[in-house]
This record gives structure tokens, sequence and C-alpha cells, in this order.
């Protein structure tokens, strides 16, 4: 066992964890943000997206030990604290861009990391920046328009919780 | 699927034939190969642990040799099951005298191998991904036969137990076999 | 899905990992590739040393007309980095190919390259920048060419112990034209085929023709006989067709669900030609 | 009485957001994996790594020894547990029996064969590790038509052909058809293995309480009652003490339509250690041991005159299904053969199906279940035809589409059509995407040596699941309104969404019935304690049946609030009407339908012969299928140096009769869209002979991404349904339905300079190289 500490979504945390626990396994079963979903054990669904530091990583592919001090941001974070939705989680309720909902809070986050590298990305750019998300549900057109629109708030974007900030 | 290739070793047929026909041999140049043991009439117990990259597994199984026609050709089935899947591989082995070629009289001084046949993989090696299996299986193929060569040879007369330690592969800070010990593998 | 159980060290210096590593430990960069392979159990390491977060091992600079890529830096640092954008700009390009936004955050270029994956981007571009691959141990440092360093499927000349510390990379900016081509398997987004070609051309004829190419045979590879084809040629879009024909000959093309060997060799072909075209209009 | 009444803007037909959304996009909603009880335990299950094996003995000390494990069962424990139901029925047809554990034998990868319970699922993982199984593999069979051969390996011991079941439809005079045909177009079809591959996976949590004898199973399901039916039945329980709740479901595609052995499996376990357990699904296990689509060889053959008249179409088709039959499995084919004429006016059809045992996981529905394969197979035997005779692939459809007049059509293979004008939607497609501009410039691109292609589809389908008589189970829906006494309504439905947005379409019905802001509305379903009895959702039926039962029970309310509202304002009951929200009077005063809900529960103003309270519950049965329609065409073309395709334009005009929410619509046919493309270019589930499940993960299994989607161009002309009232027809499906042949026409027009006339699916670009390889050695030959 040892000992990690962790801020997520501004609150810290300190736990001992096996080495050998998942970094989304912490945040759901230890945690309790259940937010997060595993969709696969290879990396290549991304419904397990989170922040880690400000970078957007797989926590299914992540041991908690390795997050030991980190700043972690998960979907559950990005809403403001009197539930007024951050303007990514908006754009992807106006624009439909979910229907099962399981891929949602990774796409979510992946989105924030696309737009903020590529604040005005192109159609092509959206999609390559989707690569590592799966939907099954949506066939991704919706998704596309959702970072879209979210895009255009740029000023509300800039204004984003940040992992660290 | 399937696996097929070609080889030469500089030695003629016959000594290669009774090479790949010799428990012995055939325990030092499986890649992997940390004991064989004759339960049968050319068959024979094999433990073997496969070392790739990062992953690393012991498989518990068997080498069957059958249909000899020295020093032509015999069929080979090697197989193994283990906590990680179970690897199977079968296939014919052609040998063919080689010379220099200068006249129909000249000398057989070394043997071109051709060999065909099918590998299956199963459990949760299979979930390394398809693209894997292909070159592994000739990476282990070539090991195979680079191995016989300088058994052959007369070189790396190890013992079988030091041959357990080879490995089909190193990645970043493997273990199992101490620098120098296989000079020519770490040369250069 | 769950790994087996291990020892982990997050060692805070270089050389305390390199003391764990001599003593067996296996080292995590990224984990990228090892973390998959421990969730299905097929990778059971019984100790990890985490190098993945020592400063020692996280630096991009130049030094003496070279540039220095620390193993610890991230794909998407190589892809994002002004310096390497600026000065060898094939790098950053290669990078930027690399699984997606999630995975080129955490791999490093140390993890990778260490893994030699026969599929992995990376070895095309460095077998065509004519890169060097500094190792390190608890014995020292030693420097090994590219050729030197890939050997075989998923075989490098690390030894136990050993870790890749650095890649170095020339500066390559200027009148040399560099690209990277892929062709990328569907489902996991590795390469089918990826070339990398780095040209520079005088006088209508090319001075200098480098070629790497990875994902069509077991181990990534120098593919000398299309630069021997090109270099002091015409500058023909027939010679560059002629000589990236060239590619897969000698290779023992790999096959799987996605490609055929046939189809491989083929590809191999004609991206070489799509990377040599690319690099040609880039260069001066 | 209030007088002033604000006329309400109507909500269906709007473009709304979703209420389920906002659980959803905050992480806040609970699938299976969520749920968390007290001194829960977990389970992980081990499976063979065979495709056909006798156990020779399990070893399970180990895993019991292991610090943690609870327990661990085998085969030889559950016994008394009832097998994995099959409600689907056929003449003849045999039914293995199907153990929640396997018994002396495995029949496919990743068949179940031990339980291992523990503390937590990293231990539980770990005791699946140390048991020992001494395997004897035996020859397996995976290809269906290999299996069907003289001494295949039998995977049923019991069955040595390997044949579950024939089944033969013959419609009007196929010897006939034949004997007057000038034209005779024969091709095997395949369409391949599908892995549904929901993103999220399958879970069960099963809490048993001994002292109620009650079991509540939280599971992830598109069939909440069917499921607890069969759970109760398999378990022995009392129905109405099994409380099956289908909490937040991340995708189903028909692979939920289901019930499973590890859903009985944790009802067991619970019952036996008196605590909740859990088990989670992995990928792995989803890709191995959840059913797949599709599984088709289909051997067709059509019949016409050279004008282009089509006289029949013969099917002979070989359906893998498999090691078992699950819930629908032997179903499935016998809907390819009811879909077989497609929107066309032939008389003749002949049909052959052959069910076949494989050692793979068994087939069952997948969005689409049936009619994706028949139509792929009618709409590409029609382009065939077309080539054939040198006709345009339009002019041939119009020449043999069912007219305008001709509905209610019946169709050669006994289905009766609802309604449509199916020239009408190709018509407008064509204009849409400029038909006459587009085979211009396809010319111009052939004179450069480019190819490119323009493929189109003509599909239809029978959804709307459907009269019970055709329907396993039942195909009727039902519906409460339930009207609280501060006037806020909630709407339960039998139907149990899982991304289709009910929750939004049917708060938009009940709020426009009855005058009430779509806020005080909300849709509960999924949870047997809950809903009164229900089917479930599948076969594109949410709106067409279970919007049907919600109308009708939104008719008993607005019927009861009159009477209420008429006692209310002292008037005939005949005097009033309720819009707007309001009851209002002929002679101008009015009542909120707040205050005859209010009034309903006060109990003191009672209309007689009525009685106190709002609330309504129906259960509707449709009188038939509804038909949607339409045409989809796919500009595409083919890199010659790489065989890679690249789609320039997708349009789809759907005619899936009235639409309640046009946002929610778009979002169902881009889904449906993204499978069919999944289906027509990279997509396949591959045992091989030994069978193995050779693209058993995202690694080898290519999902459609994001950069592989092309932007969907979406339009619509509206034929509504006669068989319900809101004339809605269906579009879960359509999407699927549509795109295959469309793609498939499109890429073998952009090779038809080169000589190929059919290519199977998934066609992946190594495929393509190869054809126009081996096609031009061969001209170069001629």
């Amino acid at each position: 066992m040892r000992t990690i500490n962790v801020s997520v979504n501004g609150t810290k945390h300190s736990h001992e964890v096996e080495p050998r626990m998942l970094l989304i396994h912490y945040l759901r079963e230890v945690i309790g943000l259940t937010g997060t979903h595993m969709g696969c054990e290879t990396s290549l669904c991304g419904a397990c997206t989170i922040e880690v530091n400000g970078k957007a990583v797989k926590s299914c592919t992540m041991f908690a030990v390795q997050a030991d001090g980190a700043e972690i941001l998960t979907i559950e974070g990005l809403a403001a604290p009197d539930g007024t939705l951050h303007p990514i989680q908006d754009a992807f309720w106006t624009e439909h861009a979910l229907q099962c909902g399981f891929c949602t809070p990774g796409m979510i986050m992946i989105t924030k990391q696309i737009l903020e590298r590529n604040p005005n990305p192109t159609e092509h750019e959206i999609r390559e920046g989707l690569d590592g998300n799966l939907c099954r549900c949506t066939g991704y057109q919706h998704i596309v328009n959702a970072v879209r629109t979210a895009s255009l708030h740029r000023d509300a974007l800039a204004s984003l919780p940040k992992a660290g900030a | 699927m399937k696996i097929a290739g070609t080889a030469q070793l500089p030695f003629p047929p016959e000594k290669a034939y009774d090479l790949m026909q010799d428990p012995a041999m055939l325990a030092l140049a499986i890649p992997g190969c940390n004991s064989l043991e004759k339960t049968g009439e050319n068959e024979y117990k094999l433990g073997l642990k496969m070392v790739l990259a990062s992953l690393s597994g012991q498989f518990e199984g068997k080498v069957v040799l059958t249909e000899p026609n020295r020093p032509y050709s015999f069929k080979m089935l090697v197989e193994g099951t283990g906590k990680i899947g179970f690897v199977k591989g079968e296939g014919v082995i052609q040998l063919s005298g080689l010379g220099d070629g200068l006249s129909i009289t000249s000398a057989i001084t070394a043997t071109g191998i051709e060999f065909a046949g099918e590998a299956q993989i199963g459990g949760s090696i299979a979930s390394v991904g398809q693209r894997m299996i292909d070159t592994t299986s000739k990476l282990m193929v070539k090991q195979f036969f680079k191995k016989l060569e300088k058994l052959g040879l007369g070189d790396g007369v190890e013992k079988a137990g030091e041959a357990a330690a080879e490995q089909m592969g190193s990645g970043a800070g493997k273990t199992g076999e101490k620098p120098g010990e296989n000079p020519e593998k770490w040369g250069k | 899905m769950i790994a087996n159980s291990f020892e982990y060290s997050a060692p805070g210096s270089l050389k305390e990992a390199l003391a764990l590593l001599a003593e067996g430990a296996k080292p995590l960069a990224g984990g990228m590739s090892l973390i998959p392979m421990m969730k299905l159990r097929l990778a059971n390491p019984e100790h990890l040393v985490d190098i993945g977060r020592l400063p020692e091992l996280n630096y991009i600079r130049e030094e003496n007309g070279e540039l220095h890529i620390g193993a610890g830096v991230t794909h998407f640092e190589v892809e994002s980095s002004p310096l390497l954008l600026g000065k060898c700009p094939l790098i950053a390009e290669t990078a930027a190919h690399i699984g997606d936004i999630q995975v080129r955050n955490r791999g490093t270029i140390g993890g990778s390259v260490a893994h030699a994956d026969p599929s992995a981007d990376y070895p095309a571009a460095l077998h065509a920048l004519d890169a060097k691959i500094v190792l390190v141990s608890g014995e020292g440092t030693r420097t090994l060419s590219t050729e030197e360093f890939f050997l075989d499927t998923f075989t490098t000349a690390l030894e136990p112990g050993e870790i890749v510390s650095e890649v170095i990379v020339p500066v390559d900016a200027g009148l040399t034209g560099t690209s990277y081509q892929k062709f990328l398997q569907p489902a996991s987004g590795f390469a089918i085929v990826g070339a990398a070609a780095r040209v520079r051309q005088e006088g209508g004829k090319f001075t200098l023709v480098r070629v790497g190419m990875t994902g069509l045979s077991g181990n990534a590879y120098r593919a000398r006989n299309v630069e021997d084809a090109l270099v002091g040629k015409e500058v023909t879009d027939a010679n560059i067709q002629a000589a990236a024909a060239l590619v897969a000959d000698g290779q023992d093309a790999s096959s799987d669900l996605h490609a055929t060997a046939e189809y491989r060799a083929h590809l191999a072909g004609a991206y070489t030609a799509r990377a040599l075209r690319a690099a040609l209009a880039r260069s001066a | 009485m209030s007088t002033t009444v604000t006329k309400l803007e109507k909500l269906v037909g709007k473009r709304i957001k979703r209420k389920e959304d906002p659980r959803l996009i905050t992480g806040t909603a609970t699938y299976v994996e969520d749920v968390k009880l007290p001194d829960m335990y977990h389970a992980a299950i081990l499976r063979s790594p065979h495709g056909a094996a006798n156990i020779k003995s399990i070893d399970i000390s180990k895993a019991q020894a292991l610090p943690g494990v609870v327990a661990v069962y085998t085969g030889a424990d559950i016994l008394g547990v009832g097998s994995v139901v099959c409600a689907a029925d056929l003449p003849g047809l045999r039914r293995p029996v199907h153990h929640i554990l396997a018994q002396d034998r495995t029949y496919f990868v990743g068949h179940a064969v031990a339980v291992v319970v523990a503390k937590d699922r990293y231990i539980a993982a770990d005791g699946v590790d140390l048991i020992e199984v001494d395997w004897e593999p035996t020859q397996a069979v995976t290809d269906p038509e290999k299996a069907l051969a003289a001494g295949a390996p039998a995977v049923h011991p019991e069955w040595p052909d390997n044949t579950a079941f024939v089944h033969n439809q013959e419609g009007g005079d196929m010897a006939q058809a034949f004997a007057d045909a000038e034209v005779v177009v024969r091709q095997r079809i395949v369409s391949q293995r599908l892995i549904p591959n929901a993103m999220e996976t399958r879970g069960v949590v099963a809490d048993w309480k001994q002292a109620d004898k009650s079991m509540t199973i939280w599971t992830s399901t598109q069939i909440p009652h069917l499921a607890r039916s069969i759970l109760a039945g398999q378990l022995g329980l009392d129905e109405n003490r099994v409380r099956l709740i289908a909490p937040e479901v991340g995708g189903g595609f028909g692979s939920k339509l289901n019930v499973y052995p590890e859903e009985a499996l944790m009802g067991f376990v619970s019952m036996k250690l008196h605590k909740p357990v859990k088990w989670i699904e992995s990928r792995r296990e989803n890709f191995q041991t959840t059913i797949h689509g599709r599984g088709h060889v289909d051997y067709l053959e059509i019949a016409a005159m050279r004008d282009g008249t089509i006289l029949g179409l013969k099917l002979k088709l070989i359906q893998d299904l498999g090691s078992y039959l699950q819930l629908l499995t032997p179903a499935i084919p016998t809907l390819s053969v009811l879909m077989m004429p497609g929107l066309y006016k032939f008389r003749n059809i002949s049909a052959q199906v052959i069910g076949v045992f494989t050692n793979a996981v068994p087939t069952d529905a997948y969005r689409g279940a049936g009619r994706p394969e028949a139509t792929h197979g009618i709409e590409r035997m029609v382009d065939m035809l077309a080539a054939e005779l040198g006709m345009d692939p339009v002019e041939i459809r119009l020449k043999n589409f069912a007219g305008k007049d001709d509905f209610p059509f019946l169709t050669a293979a006994g289905l009766t059509y609802d309604s449509g004008d199916y020239a009408a939607t190709l018509d407008k497609a064509l204009e849409m995407i400029d038909y006459k501009g587009l085979r211009a410039q396809q010319a111009q691109a052939r004179a450069e040596g480019r190819l490119m292609g323009i493929g189109i589809s003509t599909y239809g389908e029978l959804c709307g699941f459907g009269p019970s008589p055709a329907t396993p189970a039942g195909g009727w829906e039902s519906a409460t309104v339930k009207v609280e006494p501060s006037g806020k309504v909630t709407v339960m439905t039998g139907c149990s969404p899982h991304g289709q947005g009910q929750e939004t379409a049917f708060a938009q019905i009940a709020a426009d019935e009855l005058g009430v802001p779509m806020d005080d509305v909300i849709v509960l379903h999924g949870d047997t304690s809950i809903v009164q009895y229900g089917i479930g959702t599948f076969g594109s039926r949410n709106t067409a049946v279970g919007g049907a039962a919600l109308h009708y029970a939104l008719q008993d309310i607005r019927d009861k609030a009159k009477r209420f509202g008429a006692k209310m304002l002292g008037v005939e009951d005949g005097d009033v009407v309720l819009a707007d929200g309001h009851c209002t009077a002929s002679n101008g005063t009015s009542v909120t339908f707040q205050q005859i809900a209010a009034a309903a529960y006060r109990g003191i103003v009672i209309p007689t012969g009525s009685e106190p309270g709002l609330v309504a519950t129906r259960f509707w049965e449709p009188s038939n299928f509804a038909y949607p329609y339409g045409a989809h065409i796919i500009v595409s073309e083919v890199d010659a140096e790489t065989g890679q395709i690249e789609i320039k334009r997708y349009l789809a005009v759907d005619d899936i009769g009235n639409i309640i929410n046009p946002l929610l619509v778009d979002g169902q046919l881009h889904g449906g869209v993204a499978q069919g493309l999944g289906q027509a270019l990279w997509e396949h589930g591959i045992y091989d002979d030994n069978g193995q499940l050779v693209s058993g993960t995202f690694m080898d299994y290519a999902m459609p991404r994001a950069r592989m989607m092309p932007w969907v161009e979406s339009a619509h002309t509206v034929t509504p349904s006669p068989v319900n009232p809101l004339g809605a027809k269906g579009v879960g499906e359509a999407g699927t339905i549509g795109s295959t042949p469309a793609m498939v026409n499109s890429v073998v027009d952009a090779l038809a300079p080169l000589g190929v006339r059919h290519i199977d699916m998934p066609m992946t670009a190594g495929k393509i190289w190869k054809l126009i390889q081996d096609s031009s050695i061969q001209e170069k030959k001629a």
C-alpha cells in the first residue's frame, strides 16, 4: 500500500492505495466520483478521460500512484458550484451531442482540451481531436456541432476551471 | 493464421535434419525453452518461457515430430498452455541441399529450409492485437534457426538451463539475461 | 482488466532509479504500452520504477547544433515544441501522428523508443533523421545509432538495468524538406505502414535522401536502397516513383487481419513516394 | 373563475433539447456500475479460452483459499437455476439447453465456466486466475457453410448436421416467375458478423432479501419487465417479489434486448450468500459473450424482364446462429424474409432459411435485426439487375416501386405496408443532390481516370414492433399518466429508453395534450416496481407504440379532466373544451388544469359517475407494423493506388411519418448511419477456424470514429402512418438499414469500369485494392 495525495476538483484527498489500483477505480470507488466511465481495457475508447495537471488523459491507463501530488479535474468539477453549466456542457446539451450518455463525460473532457489548444478548430481538426473517444450512438455529427458551438463561447472558455488553477 | 518462410543453414541437409530431430538441440534452439522431456516416440513435454516486450508467461505443452523423411522433410508441432493463454504452431519443414551451384557435381554445403504451417493463439494473449502475431511468430522462427545454425557450427553449446534465459525480445530494462553472458546478442 | 499486484517506487533522482533498475525492477514511463498489457495480465512485473516524473529526463534543448530530447518528454511536448517545430519539424510531425490526444499527453519518446513496437511511428522518423539514442545505466552511458539500437521486433540494444535517457536529432531546418506519411490501421490507429522522408536538392538533383519505414515488417528500418537510388539523380517524379518502389525489397512483409503482406508492401512503396514528394515540396 | 387563456405553443414537432441531459453531462447519472450497496460482493467469471472443449476437471481450491474470496461456484452448483430462455419459436426448432454456467463442455470462446465472488473486484479477478481447468480442446467449426458440410464437427454432439431449423416461405408462383423471366441475376451476398459494442458493457447487481423473499436486480437491459419475468422463472421466485431496475443504460442496439446467463447467476449468488453482489462485464467479455449481429450468407436470385420489370426474388439464407439460442436468435432471419420485397411490387418470393449452429457466441437482434440484411440483399440485387440491363439504378427503382395509390399495399412476403410515396422521396433526394449533375461529374471523373461512384438505396423497413402475434412476448406497449394534486404530471412508460430521448419526446406529447409546461412533466421508466408491465425498447417502437399508448392514456386524462372542469364550471360535460391548460366553457368561464387536478384529489366536487383522482393507464396494441422508408445516396471516390474509399457526400431523405422532435430524429439517424457505414466499411466479427475471436478487441475491431464519418445531410418527406394516432413510424434503425446498400452500391459503381459487379462487406481498403489489382490484371490479359 502507498499513500497518495491528490486534489480532485479542488478538494484535497489522501488515501492508502494498492499500487495496482487504476486511477479510474480510485476516483470512482475511493473518492466516489462515478461520472468517469470505464468503456474498454485497451485505452481505445476514451470514456474514462479526465484531466491530470491540465492534460487530458485516460484514467483507465494510469495507476492512482502515478497521480500522487497531481491536480485532477473530472466531469463533476466542470459546472460551477451553483450548478451553472460549463459552456461545453451547455453546448453538448444544446446540440444534442449525446444519447445514452456513457461516453459523454469523456467527450466533454477531451473537448475542453481540444479547445484549450485550438480555440477555433475546423471540422477536420475537431474530428481528429476526438480520435481517442468512441461514441456508438450519435455518429459524432452532433458532437462536432457541440465542439464548434462551444468554441464560439471563447470568453466563457477563457474562465474555465483548470486543474491546478 | 498462416505462417510461412525460408531460412538457410550453412551445413548439409542431413546434419540440419538430425539437429532438428535431436531433443537436446531442440531444447537449446526453441526460444524460451526451459525443459524438454521425452514422453513417447518423437513426442516431448515442453516448458517454455515466452518473453516479448513487456509480456511474459510460462507455457507448458509438447513438441511432436511426425512424418519423418530424412533429410527432406518432417512435420513439427509445438504447443503450450499457460495462464495467459495458449499457443500452437504446426507445419511442415522442407530441407533442400544447396551448393555453390557452379557445376552439377558441386558439393552440397548448405541447407535451404522452407516452412509452411499454421499458428494459433488463444486466451488473453490473443488480446494483444492481431498485428503482433505475425511479427512475433516470425521472430521466434528466426531465432530458432539462428540458434540452430550456431549449434550446428559447434558454437553456443550452452546448457539447457542457460538457454532458458534466452529471451525473444528485449525491452527497456528487461531482466533475465546478464549482460555479457551472450556477447553476440548484446554486441556492437 | 485488473493488473496483478506489484511494488511501486517513485525515486526522486535518476541515480536512485538506476539503482532500483539494476536490482531487477522494470521502468514505467508514460505506461501507454505497459499498462494495457498489465491490465490483461500479460505483463506482470514485480516491481515498477516510475521514471516518468524524473525532471532529469524531461528537457528539449539545443546543444552543439543538435537537439536533445529527454526520454521523459511526452509526444505532445514533442509535437508542440517551438524549438522542434522550428528546427526539426519531422520529429514533431511524427509525434502528432501517434495515438490520440490522451495518449500523446502521457506517452513519452523514451518509452516508445524502448518498446520498439514494429508499428510505432517514431522509429521511421528517427531512422530518417540519423538520430542517436542515448542509453544510461548504473555503469554509464552509451550512444547508439538507430540501426544499432532497433534490433528486431520489440528487441533493442537495451541491456537489463539500462534505459533510454535521450534521443538526439539534428537541427534540420533550412534546405532540408521532411515528411511523415502514415496509413492508419482503422481500429487501433497504429501504422500499417509509415514512411518518413528527408531530402535535400541542389541544382535539380537529390543531394541527400533519408527514408525510414515502419509497420511493413517486424522492425522499422532505414531504406538505404531507396536512398541510394535517388541520391545524385534528377529530381523527377518518375525517379521518386521508381526509387520508392524498392522500399519493400528484401523485407519480410507482415501480414494480419488488416493488411496482407502483398498489400503492405504495395502501401510501403506508395507511402514512401508520398513522403518523398511531400518532403521535396518542403525543401528549399 | 379565470377567463384569460393564453394560447400555448405546440411542442410536438419542435427541436427541443433533452430533459435527460443535465444528469448525463454533469456525470451524475447512475449506470449499473455506479450502484453501490453496503456489504456488496464482487464477482468475476472464468471463461473458456477454447472454441470447443471438454472440461476434464476443475480445481477451485486455490481460488477458494485466497483471502478475500467468499465463494466459487461452477457448473455443478447451478443446476437448480433455470437455463437461458429463447422466446422465439419455429416449427421443429432444436433448442440446446443453455445452462448459466457450462457443464462438462464449452461451446465458444468466452463460455462461462465458474464464478468467483470476493470482497472486491481486484480479489475476484485474482481468484479467477487461480482456478485450474483441465481442458480437452476439440475441433471447432465457426463458418456456417462449413458447419453444414458433411463430416463437419458437431457443435452439439446430439445434432451432427448442425442445423437448428429450416424455415421456408413462399409467396406467389416462383416457378412461373423464373419461367417467364428474360433475365436472372444471381449473387452470393454476405452480411458479416458484427459486434454491437454499446459503450457501456453489461452489468448486474443482485440483492436478495431472505426475510422478504424478495430480489432486486439492477441490470443494463432494454426489456426490464420481460427480463424480470424470465429471471423470476429461472430463479424460482414470485414475479411480484422480483424488482428489476434498468438504471441509466449506456446503449443497447439490441444487444441488451436479451436475458443473459450472468443475470440469473448474480441472482443465484446473492441468494446463496445473502449479500448483494455486482458483476461488471469487461470489454473483452463484451466482445466474446454479448450477442453478435448479422452473420448471414445469402444466395439471391432475381428474375426480371428486359424492360426492368422485376418478377420475383429467390433467397437461400444461411444464418450463423452461434452455439446457443439467445432470446430471439432464430426469429431474426425470419424478419429478413419478410423484408425481402423491399419497396417493390413484384409478386413472387421464395425463401429458405437454414439456422446453423457454430462454435461462436449467439447472434441475435442488432440494430435493424434481419432487415438490414434483407434490404442490403434486395438493394444490391436491384442494382446488379440494372447493371445487367444497362439501366440507370433510379429508373429501375421507379419502374418497380409500389405506387402511392397502392396503399395499404400487400407485399409478396405477406406484409401490408401502411403508407408511402416512394417515388416522391426518391425524387426529393435526387433533386437535393442534383443527380443529373452528379452523373455528368462522374463521366468527367471517369474520363480523367478517377473512380467516382454514386450509390442509391431505397430502403423500407418494418418497425414499430409490433402486433403481438408477430412479436414474441407481446407487441403492445403500456403507459400510465398520473396527475398529482398540484397538476404536475408523471408519465410511466413500459418502454425502456436508453438514449433515444423519450423522457423528452413523451413530455412534449403530454405537455401538448394537457396544456402544462414541459417542465411539469416527468417520464419514468425501467423500474418494475414503479412502472406497470411493459414490453421495452427495440425495433423502433418507442414512439410508434409506446407513444401511442401514452396518447390514449392522455385522452383518458383529458376526458376525466373535462368532466371535472364542466362540473366545476357548472356546465354540461359537452359544453367545455380542454385546451391551452384550461377547461373553458362556451360562456367563456374556465378553470386551469391545475385547479382541476386539485379538485380531483380534494374529492368534494365529483362528476356524476366519476371518481376522485386523475390517473390513467392504457395498454395499446398496434394493428400492424409501421413502415418507414427512404432514399439514401452516397457519392464516393476510390483511391486507385491504396483502395481507400472517401465519402464525398452522404444524403438521407427519410420518411418516418410524423416527427415529434426533429433534434432527436437527427441524432437517431446519424447514429444509425454510423453503424451502417461501420458494417459497410470497417466492422467485422471474425472467428478463425479454431473458434478464436480474432477481432476481439478495439485494437482489431474497427469502430467508426469521428474522423472516419462523413457529414450526413438529412431531409424528410412526411407520410403519416395510419396505424397509430401519432402518425409516427420509427427512426431508430432507419439509418442502419438505408446506409449499407447505398455505400456498397456507390463503391461498386465507382469500380464498375473495371468490371466489378459486387463487393462483400466490409469494404476494407485492402480488399478494394486487391479487386482493382485483379481486375487490372484481367484487363491486361484480355
